[in-house]
């Protein structure tokens, strides 16, 4: 049983064109999942069938194997969390601590657990100190971390984030990508994610859907996903720098080895030399 | 228009935020029920924006400026004078407790005269003048017309009754200074339920074709 | 207003023994006083409370180490309007007073009268003691504090909830005004330039206020679908912790409540064994 | 006489800590200049003096030699045009064609050359098929370029642009790179433009100021900041990662020559392979 699993999911919005088409797309159990495509491509729209906020037009979606239904909603939304792109949408309570608290609250928890769970959440992203502060007194980065904090405080086993890095400067993508893997890593949580930074990818995922006009028009590994660079192109996405070079200097006659993060470019260009001399 | 604290005696300030309070219990009410779906959330954040709009000066004559109250806007755009009433509520509470902007005694008072009497008078006037004029124009103008003058003359009967204003020179005073606002309230009122309608007619309450939706000019 | 509140927000996050204070007894404070003084009848009692009041203000506003400059600062942006309507009382006869004497007489029929002149004075004092304990409630206390002091001592839930929303959100649309001031100054628009044509000046602000409505309406939405994904229902409400007061607010809570009942019922009573 | 230039200029916020210490900025007739740094490094802050929007608290700005004072504002506003980070700030008027008239109204120019202007400033941001469109329904990227074409219709001399990036997919930053660079070609505009994504630079920047914390604390031309990775490291900012790579082989004895674009380092790697060979 899947996580997350969509069956042929098509959505209009209403009185518009159709915005997702056939959609088949599976969450495993502690996977890294990352949803890339340009802007408009639909990856919002179908994060949001993910909670029940949208329902398809046509087509199912199961959340661990049950259709989403009046009755499961709330159980659903606590299993699944999203973060959406823009902070301020989601920080909506006028201190840091009573945000975080927002989601638990709903819950029905006491206010022991509450206090607990806000404290946890807030260890794990890294801002224990900000409790207090208001929102708008933060950075962009910090703000990411407390719309976080607020999802994750509900214990949710699938963490879904649309586009977590539009905005942040390199070190905050930095942070990003170690807490995303830590999430994944420590708590065994599931975390899909969006993003049209395609060299983001290779060190967060381990599966890669590719979304085009509403479509699906890849899935696969990393590797398999970058091995296609002019697919990635006609997406409007950028084609990893460091395979594109190595690819071509294979092209060249250049016996070096393909390779998709830094390190192991560096290896296989000092071997491609070493080899050779 | 906000009455600030000393302007009305605390008995007839008791009075006023009595009557206040059932209205925003009604405004509650609405907004819990209205459509099947909470609107707290979309009035909480309504409010906060119409407050920073409020802050605009708007040109009035010889360097002087005035604002808009944003009551009939609200009211015309989501469609009921309960939202007029929800939002002026918030936005005085804040004036009030925050910057001193009318007083707490008076604060019923306040929300009376531009949440309750210029939700009502923007909404209906808009509704029967759409229905007898077919023109949203005309229609949006008096209604915000009508919603910054009615209270402002509530406003000058409500200081009479209180003994710190005498009514003849008070409903003219008002009247006539509100009357000149009132004209930039609508003029502005109008051009803004235009922009709105042509940006996004989903969220307007009324459904009307504007015959050139291009040049949305007034 | 929207700078104004960039402004308030800096006087509250100072350090005192003031801002420290709980918010549930500044509030209860700040109230008492404005309705104690509104409480007395407009008669010269008032100058006796009002000065007494004054002074209890004075003192606070020196504990809270904030200069004085801040209160005059805020005092300017709120008076003026209201002042004129007082200076305006000394020309009518109200119902207050039965007999009236004129103390000077202008051309075109006008008079200014001696009992007008008095319940002018006395409405600038009652004026005067209310604004000022609002400015001193709100340079020293922090709005989120001031929402949880109003919830603890009561506020209703929704109106908590939404009154906080509408805090947090002040804030994003006051640095968004700021943004779109500084868009209208780049591209040469000034809504008093007297070289534009007036109806093309309100027209752009016309659309510049309904695109403000629209941000705002669509934060609301975008807020609202987000709260769904925590679990919005009927029943959500604002976190608030409970938090005992502790024994020195206790004690002058009372003391100060006492003195805010006393000073009025003292005075109205030496007041009733004069006359 | 340089078209904007600052001297020591310092600028503390109201009642707040100083947001600009020292600044030196200066620049010539037809450049294309970067200002990189992380979030919060005071960018923007700086480019507000530009067309007077701030005033320094000390030092001086001179916008072709001369000081910005009351009566020769609306010169200034004129002459340096910003485009601020969010188009979503800069857009009000129902109309596209309104929107981009809005400024060469507000200047009393007459109705005619208000119309020439506007259709001018939509061709060269490639959007004159938008005019008469609402900009609320247009994407993020139109928007964008309709906030440029609002700018550009006043015909300033320097266009100053704000985070031009920010949220623009691959495909986006890579039409307007191409678009700021025709203006600096084409047109003989001085261009200033801020960013945290390095990686951009290279391809659009004839010179460099590094920004951290209010400071300038670097400056020079591509290479010369290039050459510089622990600096951008400790500014929070990206290392380009061909230069990076390239200087690492040569650090492990691959004798490739230095290269920072694309081309460059393929053709130097190719060349070093080769020749080795």
């Amino acid at each position: 049983m899947h996580l997350i699993e969509t069956r042929d999911l098509c959505y209009s919005y209403p009185h518009s064109v159709r915005a997702l088409e056939g959609i088949n797309f599976i969450a495993p159990r502690n996977a890294r999942i990352a949803v890339i495509g340009s802007n408009g491509a639909g990856k919002s729209t179908l994060f949001k069938h993910f909670n029940g906020i949208f329902k398809p037009t046509s087509g199912s979606i199961l959340i661990r194997g049950e259709p989403i239904t009046k009755v499961n909603i709330r159980e659903v939304r606590k299993f699944v969390g999203i973060v959406f792109q823009n902070a301020d949408d989601q920080i909506f309570s006028p201190t840091v601590e009573q945000d975080v608290a927002f989601g638990p609250t709903n819950l029905g928890l006491d206010e022991e657990t509450i206090h607990h769970r806000v404290h946890e959440a807030l260890k794990i992203v890294g801002i224990e100190d900000l409790a207090g502060r208001v929102p708008h007194h933060l950075s962009g980065g910090e703000k990411k971390r407390v719309a976080i904090a607020g999802v994750i405080a509900m214990e949710p086993e699938v963490l879904v984030l649309d586009e977590p890095t539009a905005g942040l400067d390199p070190q905050g993508v930095h942070d990003l990508i170690g807490f995303i893997n830590s999430l994944s890593k420590q708590y065994g949580m599931t975390v899909i994610f969006s993003t049209h930074d395609v060299s983001l990818v290779a060190e967060v995922a381990d599966y890669i859907y590719v979304m085009n006009k509403g479509r699906f028009v890849a899935e696969g590994t990393v590797e398999q996903i970058f091995m296609q660079p002019d697919m990635l192109k006609s997406m409007r996405l950028d084609v990893p720098v460091l395979p594109k070079l190595l690819r071509s200097l294979q092209k060249q006659g250049v016996p070096v080895s393909m390779a998709y993060t830094y390190e192991d470019a560096e290896n296989a260009l000092v071997q491609a030399y070493k080899g050779k001399s | 228009m906000h009455i600030p604290d000393a302007f009305i005696p605390i008995w007839q300030g008791a009075i006023y935020w009595i009557i206040a309070l059932v209205f925003i219990a009604l405004a509650l009410r609405w907004a819990r029920n209205e459509m099947s779906e909470e609107k707290i959330p979309l009035i909480a954040v309504v409010a906060a924006g119409i407050f920073a709009l409020q802050s605009f000066n708007l040109p009035v004559s010889m360097g002087t400026s005035g604002h808009l109250v944003g009551g009939a806007l609200a009211a015309i755009i989501l469609g009921s004078p309960f939202a007029a009433i929800f939002i002026l509520t918030l936005v005085l509470i804040v004036q009030g407790v925050l910057f001193g902007d009318g007083g707490i005694t008076t604060m019923g008072a306040n929300i009376i005269n531009m949440g309750v009497i210029g939700g009502f008078v923007g909404f209906y006037s808009f509704k029967g003048l759409m229905a007898a004029t077919g023109n949203v124009n005309i229609a949006a103008f008096i209604a915000a017309w009508l919603a910054c003058v009615i209270p402002a003359l509530a406003c000058a009967v409500e200081m009479y009754f209180a003994g710190t204003f005498p009514l003849n020179e008070g409903l003219v005073a008002m009247g006539l200074y509100h009357a000149l606002i009132g004209v930039i309230e609508g003029f502005v009122t109008v051009v803004a339920i235009r922009l709105i309608v042509a940006a996004r007619p989903d969220i307007v309450d009324f459904k009307i074709e504007f015959p050139a939706a291009k040049g949305v000019d007034v | 207003m929207i700078e104004d509140l960039f402004f308030i927000e800096k006087q509250a996050y100072r350090e005192s023994l003031m801002h420290r204070l709980d918010a549930r007894v500044k509030i209860i404070l700040a109230f008492a006083v404005i309705i104690a003084i509104v409480a007395v009848p407009y008669s010269i009692m008032v100058y006796t409370v009002g000065a007494t009041f004054f002074l209890f203000f004075l003192i606070l506003w020196a504990v809270s180490k904030l200069p004085l400059s801040v209160y005059g600062k805020r005092l300017v942006a709120i008076v003026p309007i209201w002042g004129i309507i007082i200076l305006f009382q000394i020309f009518f006869k109200n119902k207050y007073y039965t007999d009236y004497h004129v103390l000077y007489t202008l051309p075109l029929g006008i008079s200014i009268y001696t009992e007008s002149v008095e319940f002018a004075s006395i409405l600038a004092v009652k004026f005067l003691i209310s604004i000022s304990f609002i400015i001193l409630l709100s340079s020293t206390t922090k709005m989120q504090d001031l929402l949880q002091g109003a919830s603890r001592l009561g506020l209703p839930a929704e109106i908590a909830l939404a009154l906080g929303m509408m805090i947090r959100y002040l804030f994003v649309f006051g640095y968004i005004f700021r943004k779109v001031n500084e868009t209208l100054k780049t591209k040469c628009f000034d809504a008093f330039d007297r070289h534009l044509p007036y109806r093309y000046r309100l027209r752009q602000l016309g659309y510049t206020i309904g695109t403000m409505f629209i941000r705002s309406y669509e934060q609301g939405e975008r807020v609202y679908t987000s709260m769904l994904c925590r679990g919005y229902g009927r029943e959500s409400h604002l976190f608030i912790t409970k938090k005992p007061l502790r024994g020195f607010e206790w004690a002058f809570l009372i003391i100060s409540l006492t003195f805010i009942i006393a000073v009025p019922v003292t005075i109205w009573l030496t007041a009733l064994r004069f006359f």
